[in-house]
């Protein structure tokens, strides 16, 4: 059976020179890097490099604005609570957007019960964050706004730069979480201008467990635990070593083959032509101002989990929005905040193409999933025929 | 972390050792980490004509240590005097941040060194 | 040149079986375990086998006892805030000792920042906690009890089943950092009858940027981070996967191979007593009551720095607490709190063996360091010659 994988936004596989690169540093280059003796200085100078990749990956100006973390969501975390530690006499008050991943949401939110106020700005049925909403949420004790950069449900790219131009006007911080876009579409910090920025190497063809966190020098932030000096105290704990390093490949990869992402976007505008051919399917989403790999698709009368099982049995790896994929009783917040109803969250498709993916994989999806929504429609009971 | 100067005053430092009859001796210690460094000086006709030091402490400090002794030797008093940590850095190619202070040291140790020889014969 | 690494205490190279079975988790085996399709189910599963060999070496009953995270600082700042965070209403005072790692000690000062009361049990020369201080510290809003296993500089194994006698009476938490024991000596919690535990796999052959908290079935925790549904949520964030199965496949081998800790206290003996030849040299650690690996003297009349770089010199690599090496000013608080002057903690050497050291590496080492010893006092103003 043909196997297609179309889950580049849940993770990607590392690509073979990422760990050709990594490979070294597990069995002969093993020092820890904040030992004196030559195994560890050798290991320090590479993590070095690594930095450097990273930084220059983003446009960051100095090596130094990045802190590497256990992932994405570390950095989210890192960042939300960092500041808030940091500035917290300043003011307590906090903005984000109501389609945040959880890692900020979740995060907020929790600042919320300790003391803090925090304003969600709510997004149009594309996605899209209302700026005006921003604009006039702004407080003289906001010291935060966190607004992702893209999606990942339905990869609507959010206008950070407006954002950010709000927020200067009043001093304000801003971090955006680019773990959707890093990649896949520019990410400058220099021309974005935020001050805090996550990212994460698993969805960039490096390696799990891997990410890190931009701060732009000068900016106020706090380490959330504690331990040794590693990554200057900010983020202490023995590195994962061969994760950095190889995060540091994968975002060098990245930016020389940007190219690819054009035809990635090519084929993504053929699988959502040929998806919207199905009756009662709606695209989620903006339809140009989107990630190059995003497909999202509502499809009404069918439940995602039921659609994501069926599929996997025809070799296709896809994901749902839908509350029975998530744990949590509510489909996706995000397809709710864009103001789809529960029934219509829950029958919710992601397909999420990568730089392998083929127009073989995208014209197997075509003939494939039509079929597959036939039969699971003819078994629901809110089915039209 | 550290230059190939540094680690080529490390592996071989110069003038290492005591004078015996010194004309001047410093020492000073290092409040801040617990180093101490000592430098003996020989003076003929004003010129630092021979220099030893002895050093406790880390890579820096006794790089440093060695690297002033070789600034010094052969130079006035006054000149001698001259010399500055940030003159002795710079010699070694520079110091990690955290290392700086070591390099306060080796400058210090010297000035100690001529003032206690400056005392000892009324200068 | 020989090169001799004897810094097991701060990494340890991968072992080639635990790199092996990690490998297909790259490239091939690459799924988001919180996938529901078959690439990230083939995951999940490997995870969960992961899981229980880790149980298995700490000899935990369920494998869900088992909290994956970045490492051991991550670990005990989980064991530490997360007890802190669910039981804040029961009671806010903590005990540790002076000689924990910065990811404790510091973790607990900073609660004693935020309002909790901290205690610290005190250590002998040898570095042993005082347990008749620590049976009248602990009091009726006591909510945690945090003292290491063994200490990471010197080696000393503290008495923690009298720790827990002392806090079950009182129904006290008990967590354990055993980070240095872990796959050294026996390491059991239902022998140790700790509630929380630490580990990290970098210190047991496995990869770096992985650990894990043992949490007691039943013991109120509650995560510090915030994100997806990983860890139970209790350590949210993309699984570090290759790193977790190679976590498990270290622990694995780890009690398979217990046996050679009998050799390497051999070969620590034989160094620990080649050392004691040379004048002014003293043993730091409890004499038999310490980790098969470690040794750690302290060396008058030189500094710790200028010892390990003239060390690595010759091919040895090594490690010291003194403050030079530390970025902080003090030299160890360890060496401090068991009595030693700043002096001599400044001229203090840990060399720590691993698997693979062998006789001639320790022959080696009692050729070379009295010689680096000598060159390096003759620069001294202390030396009594
Ligand atoms: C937008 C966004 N933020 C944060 C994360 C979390 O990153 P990580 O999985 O590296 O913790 C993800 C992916 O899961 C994401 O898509
Ligand atoms: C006793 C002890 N606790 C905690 C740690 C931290 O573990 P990790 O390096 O995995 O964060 C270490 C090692 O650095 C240690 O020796
Ligand atoms: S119908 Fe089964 S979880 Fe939703
Ligand atoms: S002498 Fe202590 S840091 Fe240099």
């Amino acid at each position: 059976m043909r196997r297609v994988y179309l889950d580049h936004a849940a993770t990607t596989p590392v690509h073979p020179q990422v760990l050709e690169k990594m490979l070294p540093f597990f069995k002969e280059l093993y020092g820890n890097p904040s030992s004196i003796h030559q195994f560890g200085r050798e290991v320090a100078i590479e993590i070095d490099k690594a930095r450097e990749k990273v930084a220059k990956g983003i446009n960051a100006q100095f090596p130094e604005e990045i802190f590497f973390t256990s992932g994405g969501t570390e950095a989210d975390n890192l960042a939300i609570f960092g500041v808030a530690k940091a500035l917290k006499d300043k003011g307590k008050h906090i903005i984000t957007s109501v389609i945040e991943h959880h890692a900020v949401l979740d995060a907020c939110e929790s600042l919320e019960k300790e003391g803090f106020e925090l304003t969600k700005v709510p997004v149009d049925s594309d996605g899209l964050i209302d700026l005006e909403f921003l604009k006039s949420a702004v407080r003289d004790d906001t010291i935060l706004i966190t607004i992702m950069h893209a999606n990942n449900e339905v990869g609507t790219i959010q206008p950070i730069k407006e954002v950010v131009k709000i927020a200067k006007e009043k001093g304000i911080y801003v971090h955006t979480d680019a773990v959707q876009t890093f990649g896949n579409i520019p990410v400058d910090v220099q021309e974005l201008g935020v001050d805090l920025l996550t990212i994460s190497a698993h969805k960039i063809y490096g390696p799990k467990g891997v990410g890190a966190l931009y701060v732009r020098k000068g900016t106020k932030i706090k380490g959330i635990s504690y331990g040794g000096g590693q990554e200057r105290k900010i983020r202490p704990g023995t590195e994962n070593v061969p994760g950095i390093i190889g995060f540091g490949e994968a975002a060098k990869i990245c930016i020389e083959t940007f190219e690819k992402n054009k035809e990635i976007a090519r084929l993504r505008d053929k699988l959502i032509d040929g998806l919207l051919k199905i009756e009662d399917v709606k695209l989620n989403g903006h339809r140009t101002n989107r990630l190059p790999g995003n497909v999202n698709v509502s499809i009404e009368y069918i439940e995602g989990e039921a659609l994501l099982l069926s599929l996997d049995m025809e070799g296709i790896a896809a994901s749902s929005g839908s509350a029975c994929t998530s744990g949590s009783l509510d489909p996706s917040h995000v397809l709710l905040a864009m103001g789809l109803s529960h029934q219509t969250a829950h029958g919710s498709l992601r397909l999420t193409l990568g730089k392998d993916t083929t127009e073989e994989d995208i014209d197997y999806c075509l003939k494939v999933i039509p079929e597959v929504v036939e039969r699971l429609r003819k078994m629901s009971p809110l089915s039209r025929n | 972390m550290y230059t190939e100067k540094v680690m080529d005053h490390f592996r071989n430092p110069r003038n290492v050792g005591e004078l015996e009859n010194a004309d001047g001796v410093g020492e000073v210690g290092n409040a801040k980490c617990g180093d101490i460094m000592k430098i003996y000086l020989k003076v003929e006709n004003g010129i630092i004509q021979d220099i030893k030091f002895q050093t406790f402490g880390c890579g820096a400090a006794i790089a440093t240590s060695s690297a002033v002794t070789e600034m010094a030797k052969g130079k006035t008093l006054d000149e001698a005097l001259k010399l500055t940590n940030k003159m002795v850095a710079e010699e070694l190619g520079g110091l990690p941040p955290a290392k700086m202070h070591c390099s306060n040291l080796a400058a210090d140790a010297l000035k100690a060194a001529i003032e206690d020889y400056k005392k000892k014969h009324n200068l």
